[in-house]
């Protein structure tokens, strides 16, 4: 099997849906739910089938732009489990999503999703500036139209306007970031940076000019601050499903460029390595402040879940800026790539626990979470669990991601960025846990009716707890994948 | 567990285990037994008297009862010294308790939780006899401070009246603070002696071990132990400035007052300190503090029972002035020893007046309880008179006891004692004034029992109650008989012999000491006779310094500040300041910071789109120049 | 190129772009902006990229700035509505960031050991490339190196070249974007049935 | 599978069933019962045990690298502590009176697991991640069903569970710290056995050990309420409803001071030798004493006096911690279990009266001692072990603290360590006055109007006689409880004990 | 001479002034004209770039060919940036920044 196939499978899939949906428009949603699904389904199995012989069947003309590494596998399946639980959100959000669309209509909601996932599991591979420009501003472009779709809801149509401007502002810095990058080391792939930057003879001043909006632009994808004001708005207003795909492909996806950048911009003996460890460590810092503090305040889940976003994004570029530390078994790439995944089952949990509130007549806000527990116990504690494990408790997945970036940051002796990212979980405690007061509270939400979830519901829930609380307490595999490019690494080293 | 080493550890044992029993049966049982208890306990203390009886003949012995804690080298056991002072004391106290049990038999029968009070009883007996038997410190201070449950327990029996709540719990309280200084003396001679706290170690330590030297290089230290032993003696023999717990003490029952704080437990300060003698020895500077203090409050509190209408408290005060007496034999007999203790003497005039005063006071209180009692708990002397006729007994023992404390020469027992004490004031070094301290309290002493006596029991009848007033039960009476007949006998050769009252055989008796202590005695009890034969009410009272002593020094009142500026007003002032200080800057100062900061920042995305841009453009700016001007410069 | 025409085309770019910034009409703008277009696209064929230089014609200076008037027009936007003062903050943090940035880069620009390079001393050696190519063997393509030795520089071939051999898959993916891009702008833009909305 | 596993992982199994619909009741007394027979059993066949080595140990690697795994084994302390766990949970289950909602028992049982896992786990990361299993609960519960008014319980709610976020996260760097120091070679382990083995062959620079003891007696003191981090401790304690204050301040508040004995104490005896960090701890402990001694004697409410108090009495563990002589560290172990058994009890009686009167102002109470003897009997037991009564359980643990700091007689043996002892004995007067204060404004003088209580029926004594006849047995046969420390000290009090040493004569040599 | 530094400063100022724009100006179109100002900024350095940066005696097309995908790119983004905005007028009938101001805090 190429190693394109799943990719453009999916795309062919994608497009596809779109021709059916245009020429025989009596199609319905549920066909092509299934359809979008199913393909997606299809694709996992065939990508876990496929992942361990991938490497090799790497043709030579892709080899310069493209690797097919651990991390990048590990990427790729990433990509393709948030599609499919993006895809099936949004099948279980058609119902009041539909509202907010043109006739109802919601075939983009379901193929776009697929060509994003392409792009991004194109972008996990990537090994030059080219290819990473081009698969980001597929998946940038498409949740252009992603996160305004639901256009008859004005939040939506500004959401998708904040986003549209920021986005493509970033994609200016970027661009002009890569310029000066390739000015400077006089390459667009990672490896002739990291080359280039090996030699002691470069000037610092320029290839920190050109890293500086390289980092800025790719901060933004990521949510980094100074450049995250626009994710609690976009959250806020783009679809739940959307905003899932967002907050968690999306980042992720910023956070595969960023890593494989970071790594260029600091292996071996970089003559700019301590600067961009500083600047890692001074936007992580921050990020986690100003993603965690204006989080004290926020009435609706979502914003929250926006502003935890940023924060968590801010626990992922301190943990970048541990390059060197590795020994807690993994290097820091892994570590990005750990936490991750631990973020993605929570993050998740908590925007499905959402879209069932908004199923059924309910609001965002935290107040509408009143009385949760008795209205459907399941939930609850799903719930529950969800936002402990995005506060960081121990026995949750949210833990043990923290914990590595703790441990890094200690092994570096970054005490300042220590103390930061002390205070944002510290201030974490309070805001997730209001959440959970408001579920477990006796008092109820406007809404009081006990919920009835869907086999399928219940299932997604169930298992996603379960994620967390498994990558919690038995991590050993997860790891075991990750800590693999670690020892490739060393052995390339040597 | 060590097995007890044949009779040397089982006697003891038994004296520790029955009250113990006897006290937890009534506490898990009382409902179900109800009068039994009663029995119980008395049947308790009665067979712990027998047993203290067949101590009396058994050979000087340590036996350990119990292990108690025991860590690598530091270990402290339940054990037991036998020997001439602890089969003494236990001998006072089995036989005062089994007296004032029998007593209350009839005192308390009407009282609703009489088996309360019994259990209360016997856990003293436990509490006391450990303190007797106590063969190292922890365990002395372990029971010193079970005792004083006890003595809570037992002020507090009439717990619904207010004052009797209050007065059990000073008497705790002021008990603590006296423990506080026990327990680091305690801690000193730990520390001092290599963690061996057994008085028998400790004494060979100070006597040729290593903190013989150390005594000659850390004067200061030793100065502090002793001292703080002492403290503990404070506390529990209520000297100044700790007295002031005693007399409110007569909020108990009375039988309590005669055993409790009359008789055992007011005078096992004494009994510590007497155990703890080398230390005190060693600290010169110690046993002059020591004896001071105990002649001070022995003035003091001759003073303040002058003026004293409570038939109890005028009898407390006495015992306050009494106890003092002892504190400072204790503390001339340790100046006088000086250091070349001679281990193999036989007496000590503290432990003897200790012993002798044990007797009378706890009858003197019996009988004043048997006229309370009679007089249907009316406590005042000047509601009193003429009680001679109606309770002849009472009478009689109250009039043997009288003279037994003012020291009525040759017959009583009190006379010997006293004189013994007065004899070493007058023969150590530096003593003659606390000589005439003692000389100054003896007439006192007397002054008030005859004016205590000669308005109770003489001339008329002021009230009905008294008039109407019966003698007691035989229950109640018999005690008083028998406590008569000891003190009677036990200052002769042959009793304190038997009953190892350690009397001390002084070879020489001084004449001046004689003639003082007679002369005192004629005085005092002469003024107290024409002052107050026939009187209504007290002609003294109210007069200048008269008023002073009646109110006691104003202690009460001065305490009372005390407490309310250094204990409640720092309360105050605390915990004000940890909620502004501690609080205010560990736990709110960063919470506000953080919301404040969390609220400022959300001006970040506050919807406008001008204004991401710019942050963009600002952040853009901001990594720029981190990166180029600022990090490059840091050095790493 | 000579450096009067230099100045001459990047004060057009920079000139006409400062108008797109100060323009209060939109078609004014829109205008300034294909200008400066055009001017850049001056400085492209400057640097020899010929290709690229007529691409931003084409592509920006052409279709791109047809699509903003168009849309200018459809919307029949006048001039900014003056709300007076309230722009004033941003202008200022427009100017003094943007002022700060140039600066910056500037400044760095100076630093580096490269910039003071001119087109003749980072002379292009077609020569010598023309023979590199020519023994490339079976991937020659003789046209460019006809050309190279020829002494001129066939800039769309070479481009071309890159663009289908080293890039072929990432001009798919473009082009799948540009398919998005249309599926977007279907899916945004076409008008509600209900007809809710007024045009 | 060692039975200390099933003694963890039973109460969160009898939590699920009670959330899935199990009686709640039934369901956690069988499983705490459980537990606390277990235990039982294994502290008797443990007793006298002199082995250093850790018994019932079984793990489970969860993580290779860095070595973390589950698991379990216990030695005397840790199996005193579990006994403990299971004791004040059995009483603080059987105590929730049927009509309260399951939350209660669920709370109760997981508090109950996450003491369990914390006390009887022998990975660092497993020991501190059960101790953060409390958290929600504990929130919920105040927040929830705590007393007070909703905004002040809301308050005391968040208050709590920012302050212990924040002190467990001090906790977390400063165990990574550790770990990171500690393991040999790339790998990292959270083991402590092997962390023990490492600091033994190659320890840490003193001026290091002395920053990362420091760190971590922040992050523990914290979770123990050390002044002045204790500020969160006595209004929790007061708000909570009674089983979690129960638990909480009896059981779960040890895991801090327990953490110090078994992983600071062991790791970095030089860095609690360093005179700033033993001085440091000697002034907070003092804050602890004298600071909340007179807060406690300020308050005016039964459930404020016990709060404060129960802070209070944190500083004797941690002086028996900084002396870390054999006898003090013993009779802190000593002291943890007496004063968890003995607060614990005291929060039941209170929660009783309050639910009973429905206030526990002590000016408006007085004289139940008439109406309710069997009450007032089981909380004299609370009230005077808790001021250290010989013959009650505590008596024995703060006298060998004190003793403890006495062991070194010489020319410098009044050093920092025993002024602060003398010092602390006052708060052993002070604890008097506050609890008697209490004792007679509630039970002696005359009834107030209108307040009327009776004895408890007698199934609802079972647990308070069951804490106060422990109380009894444990302080008058100390030795029992003693036979489960035999050795395990040993690695601690050497070096400690060096370093107290050595501290000492820094500090006298510093005042000379 | 005209040298690189020459090149990239007029990027540099073309750059900055796109950015002056997007701060500085409230109609969305204008923003969004600036943007492709910002890009096309982007696109000189890389030319100028790529044309310094002789490769075997020719200018490196790699750089180039990004040229080529940016304004591709910039393309497909301009069509889908203007159908919002489009439909953002269709709503608001504004297409100044104060419409969208609604979500925040």
């Amino acid at each position: 099997m190429s190693v394109f196939t799943i990719e453009a499978f999916l795309a062919i899939l994608g497009l596809a849906l779109l021709l059916v949906e245009a020429f025989v428009p009596q199609v319905s949603r549920r066909t092509i739910a299934a359809a979008s699904i199913g393909g997606t389904a299809l694709a996992l199995v065939l990508f876990f089938t496929a992942a361990s012989h991938a490497p090799d069947s790497l043709p030579s003309f892709c080899r310069p732009w493209m690797q097919l590494d651990q991390l990048a596998l590990f990427y790729k399946g990433f990509f393709l489990v948030i599609t499919l639980l993006v895809l099936w959100l949004t099948h279980e959000c058609a119902p009041y999503l539909g509202k907010y669309t043109l006739e109802g209509r919601l075939t983009e909601m379901f193929s776009l999703p697929l060509i994003v996932c392409a792009g991004m599991m194109w972008m996990a591979a990537a090994q030059d500036l080219v290819t990473v420009f081009v698969a980001l501003e597929l998946v940038t472009v498409s949740f252009y139209v992603l996160v305004a779709f639901a256009r008859k809801s004005s939040l939506a149509l500004e959401a998708g306007v904040k986003y549209l401007i920021l986005g493509a502002l970033s994609t200016g810095v970027l661009v002009f970031g890569i310029a000066w990058i390739y000015g400077t080391t006089g390459s667009l792939s990672f490896q002739g940076i990291a080359a280039a930057l090996a030699k002691p003879g470069i000037a610092k001043a320029p290839v920190l000019l050109g890293a500086a909006f390289l980092l800025a632009g790719l901060g933004f994808k990521v949510a980094a601050a100074p450049f995250q004001s626009w994710v609690p708005d976009v959250y806020q207003g783009a679809p739940i499903p959307v905003t899932t795909f967002l907050s968690v492909g999306s980042k992720a996806a910023g956070f595969v460029v960023l890593t494989r950048t970071v790594d260029a911009l600091l292996v071996g003996h970089s003559v700019i390595g301590p600067e961009i460890k500083g600047l890692l460590l001074i936007l992580g810092s921050l990020t986690v402040l100003l993603g965690s503090l204006p989080a004290i305040y926020q009435q609706s889940v979502k914003r929250l879940l926006g502003y935890s976003s940023i924060s968590h994004a801010g626990y992922l570029l301190l943990a970048l800026a541990c390059d060197d530390s590795t020994r807690s078994g993994m290097t820091s790439s892994g570590i990005v790539a750990f936490y991750l995944a631990t973020y993605l089952p929570m993050t998740v949990l908590g925007f499905v626990v959402l879209a069932i509130l908004r199923l059924n007549g309910g609001g965002e806000d935290i107040r509408d979470f009143r009385g949760l527990a008795k209205r459907s116990p399941v939930l609850g504690l799903a719930m529950t669990i969800a936002l402990a494990s995005l506060a960081g408790l121990p026995l949750t997945a949210g833990f043990m991601g923290k914990l590595f970036v703790f441990v890094s940051l200690v092994d570096q002796a970054y005490w300042g960025a220590l103390v930061c990212a002390a205070i944002g979980a510290a201030a974490g405690f309070y805001y997730y846990f209001r959440t959970i007061l408001a579920i477990h509270s006796p008092e109820t939400s406007p809404a009081s009716e006990p919920l009835k979830l869907g086999t399928i519901t219940k299932a997604c829930t169930v298992v996603l707890t379960l994620a967390i609380l498994v990558l919690g307490l038995y991590p050993k595999p997860l790891q075991q994948v990750l800590s693999k490019p670690a020892e490739v690494a060393a052995k390339s080293a040597h | 567990m060590p097995e007890p080493e044949s009779t040397s550890a089982s006697l003891p044992t038994m004296l520790l285990l029955l009250p113990l029993l006897s006290a937890l049966v009534i506490l898990l049982a009382h409902r179900v037994l109800k009068g039994a208890s009663v029995i119980i306990s008395l049947l308790s203390a009665t067979v712990c008297f027998l047993i203290s009886l067949m101590l009396l003949g058994t050979k000087d012995a340590t036996p350990v009862l119990l292990p108690f804690l025991e860590v690598g080298k530091f270990k402290v056991a339940i054990d037991a010294i036998i020997d001439q002072q602890s089969r003494g004391m236990m001998f006072i106290v089995t036989s005062i308790g089994f007296f004032v049990h029998l007593f209350s038999v009839g005192y308390m029968k009407e009282d609703e939780s009489r088996e309360r009070f019994f259990g209360a009883l016997s856990l003293f007996m436990f509490s006391m006899t450990g303190i007797v038997l106590a063969g190292n410190l922890v365990m002395m201070f372990i029971f010193w401070e079970l005792v004083g449950l006890s003595s809570y327990l037992l002020i507090g029996h009439w717990f619904e009246k207010a004052s009797a709540a209050e007065a059990s719990k000073k008497a705790f309280l002021t008990n603590r603070i006296g423990d506080f200084g026990f327990m680091i003396g305690i801690l000193m001679l730990f520390m001092a002696n290599h963690g061996d706290v057994s008085f028998a170690g400790l004494k060979e330590s100070f006597a040729m071990g290593p903190v013989h030297d150390a005594v000659k290089i850390h004067p200061t230290f030793f100065l502090i132990a002793a001292l703080g032993i002492f403290m503990g003696a404070v506390g529990k023999s209520a000297q100044f400035p700790l007295h002031v717990w005693l007399p409110d003490a007569m909020e108990g029952p009375t039988p309590v007052s005669a055993l409790i704080h009359a008789a055992t437990m007011v005078a096992a300060g004494v009994y510590m300190l007497v155990r703890c003698a080398f230390v005190i020895e060693a600290s010169p500077d110690a046993s002059m503090t020591i004896a001071w203090i105990g002649g001070g409050t022995a003035l003091m509190a001759a003073l303040i029972a002058t003026q004293q209408n409570d038939i109890k408290r005028v009898l407390a005060y006495s015992t306050l002035s009494q106890l003092g007496y002892m504190v400072m034999a204790v503390g001339l007999v340790a100046l006088q020893a000086g250091g070349h203790h001679d281990t193999a003497a036989p007496g000590h005039p503290a432990m003897f007046h200790l012993y002798t005063h044990a007797f009378f006071k706890a009858m003197l209180f019996l009988g004043s309880g048997a006229v309370i009692y009679a007089c249907h708990h009316e406590q005042d002397i000047w509601k009193m008179g003429g009680l001679a006729r109606h309770m002849p007994v009472t009478f009689v023992t109250f009039l043997i006891g009288t003279a037994s404390l003012m020291g009525v020469p040759f017959i009583t027992s009190g006379f010997w004692s006293k004189e013994a004490i007065l004899g070493v004031a007058f023969e150590v070094k530096g003593g003659s004034p606390l000589f005439w301290i003692g000389v100054a309290t003896a007439l006192l002493t007397s002054f008030y029992m005859t004016r205590m006596f000669v308005i109770a029991f003489l001339g008329k009848p002021r009230t009905d109650s008294a008039h109407h007033a019966t003698e007691a039960p035989m229950v109640m009476i018999l005690p008083l008989v028998l406590l008569a007949v000891l003190t009677l006998i036990s200052p002769w050769g042959w009793a304190a012999k038997m009953l190892q009252a350690m009397k001390p055989d002084h070879a020489e008796t001084h004449s001046t000491v004689m003639i003082a202590s007679i002369a005192a005695l004629l005085i005092g009890s002469g003024l107290g006779f024409i002052l107050y034969r026939g009187k209504n009410s007290d002609p003294l009272a109210s007069k200048g310094l008269f008023k002073v002593f009646a109110n006691k020094f104003y202690f009460d009142e001065l305490y009372a500040v005390l407490v309310k500026v250094l204990q409640d007003g720092v309360a105050w002032l605390v915990n004000g300041l940890e909620r502004i200080f501690v609080d205010g800057i560990v736990a709110r100062l960063p919470a506000f910071a953080a919301r404040r900061i969390g609220s400022a920042a959300r001006v970040l995305t506050g919807g406008h789109l001008q204004g991401y841009t710019f942050l963009l453009g600002a952040g853009l700016l901001l990594v720029i120049y981190l990166a180029i001007f600022v990090l490059p410069q840091m050095g790493h | 190129m000579p450096p009067l025409l230099f100045f001459l085309f990047a004060l057009i770019t920079l000139g006409f772009g400062l108008n797109v910034v100060i323009a209060r009409n939109p078609v004014t703008s829109a205008l300034s902006l294909a200008v400066s277009f055009v001017g850049l696209a001056a400085l492209f064929l400057s640097l020899d990229a010929f290709f690229i230089g007529t691409l931003q014609v084409l592509v920006y200076a052409g279709a791109v700035m047809v699509l903003f008037l168009f849309i200018i027009m459809l919307m029949d936007i006048k001039e900014e509505a003056d709300h007076g003062r309230t722009n004033l903050a941003a202008i200022a943090a427009g100017v003094a960031v943007a002022a700060i940035l140039a600066v910056q880069i500037a400044t760095v620009s100076g630093r580096l050991p490269e910039s003071a390079a001119t087109t003749r001393s980072a002379a292009l050696k077609l020569q010598e490339a023309g023979a590199r190519w020519e023994a490339l063997g079976s991937k020659n393509l003789p046209t460019i190196s006809n050309d190279l030795k020829a002494g001129s520089l066939p800039d769309a071939k070479l481009m071309g070249d890159t663009l289908f051999s080293k890039y072929a898959f990432h001009l798919q993916v473009v082009g799948l974007l540009l398919l998005v891009g249309t599926v977007g702008v279907v899916a945004l833009s076409k008008r509600d049935k209900e007809g809710s909305s007024p045009s | 599978m060692s039975p200390l596993e099933i003694v963890i992982l039973l109460p969160i199994l009898a939590a699920l069933a009670v959330w899935l619909g199990a009686p709640a009741r039934a369901t956690s007394i069988i499983a705490t019962s459980f537990c606390l027979g277990v235990l039982t059993l294994l502290c008797v066949q443990y007793h006298g045990s002199t082995g250093a080595e850790l018994r019932y140990t079984h793990s489970i690697a969860v993580l290779e690298n860095p070595a973390i795994s589950f698991a379990v084994g216990a030695d005397g302390v840790s199996l005193l502590l579990g006994l403990l766990t299971a004791l004040v949970a059995f009483a603080a289950v059987w105590q929730i009176s049927p009509e309260k909602p399951g939350i209660y028992h669920i709370a109760s049982l997981l508090i109950a697991a996450g003491a369990f896992g914390a006390f009887l786990c022998t990975d660092v990361f497993f020991l501190y991640a059960f101790h953060e299993l409390a958290l929600i609960p504990t929130l919920l519960m105040i927040a929830l069903h705590g007393h007070g008014d909703d905004e002040h319980r809301k308050a005391v709610a968040w208050k709590t569970t920012v302050y212990l976020g924040a002190g467990s996260l001090i906790l977390l760097a400063g165990l990574a710290w550790l770990v990171l120091e500690y393991s040999g070679g790339e790998k990292l382990t959270f083991d402590l056995t092997a962390l023990k083995a490492q600091a033994a062959t190659t320890p840490l620079p003193a001026a290091k050990q002395a920053s990362i003891a420091f760190v971590l007696l922040l992050g523990f003191g914290t979770l123990v309420s050390l002044f002045p981090l204790h500020s969160w401790a006595a209004p929790a304690y007061a708000s909570a409803p009674t089983p979690v204050a129960m638990l909480h301040s009896g059981v779960l508040k040890k895991f801090g001071l327990y953490g110090l004995f078994r992983i600071a104490l062991p790791l970095l005896p030089q860095g609690f030798q360093a005179p700033w960090v033993h001085q440091a701890l000697l002034f907070m402990l003092l804050g602890n004493i004298l600071v909340m001694g007179f807060v406690t004697i300020h308050q005016k409410r039964l459930d404020d006096v016990l709060a404060s108090s129960s802070v209070m009495h944190m500083g004797y563990i941690f002086l028996g911690l900084a002396a870390g002589t054999e006898i003090a560290l013993r009779g802190a172990v000593l002291l943890m279990f007496a004063h968890g058994v003995s607060i614990a009890l005291l929060f039941a009686l209170a929660g009783r009266l309050r639910s009973q009167l429905g206030t526990l102002e002590l000016a408006k109470l007085g004289g139940l001692g008439a109406h309710a003897p069997v009450f007032t009997v089981l909380f004299a037991f609370g009230a005077f072990a808790s001021i250290g009564l010989p013959g009650l359980a505590n008596f024995a643990g703060e006298v060998m603290i004190f003793i403890g700091s006495f062991t070194q007689f010489g020319t410098d043996s009044f050093g920092p360590l025993q002024w602060t002892v003398v010092l602390a004995l006052w708060g052993v007067v002070m604890s008097a006055v506050y609890m008697l204060r209490a004792y007679r404004s509630i039970f002696q003088g005359s009834a107030s109007t209108g307040l009327f209580m009776t004895d408890p029926a007698i199934a609802q004594r079972v647990p308070m006689i069951l804490l106060a006849a422990v109380l009894l047995v444990a302080g008058c046969c100390p030795w029992l409880l003693l036979g489960l420390l035999k050795t395990d000290l040993a690695s601690v009090t050497e070096a400690a004990s060096t370093a107290v040493h050595g501290a000492a004569k820094a500090a006298a040599g510093a005042t000379h | 001479m005209i040298t690189l530094n020459h090149y990239l400063i007029v990027s540099g100022i073309l750059f900055s002034l796109g950015l002056a724009g997007v701060i500085a100006r409230r109609n969305i179109l204008i923003i969004y004209m600036c943007l492709e100002m910002m890009l096309s900024a982007a696109n000189l350095a890389l030319v100028a770039f790529s044309r310094f940066n002789v490769t075997q005696g020719l200018p490196d097309y790699t750089a180039q060919a990004l040229v080529f995908f940016t304004i591709t790119v910039a393309a497909a983004e301009v069509a889908v940036g203007l159908a919002i905005i489009v439909a953002l007028y269709r709503t608001k009938q504004s297409v100044e920044v104060e419409a969208v101001t609604k979500l925040q805090g």
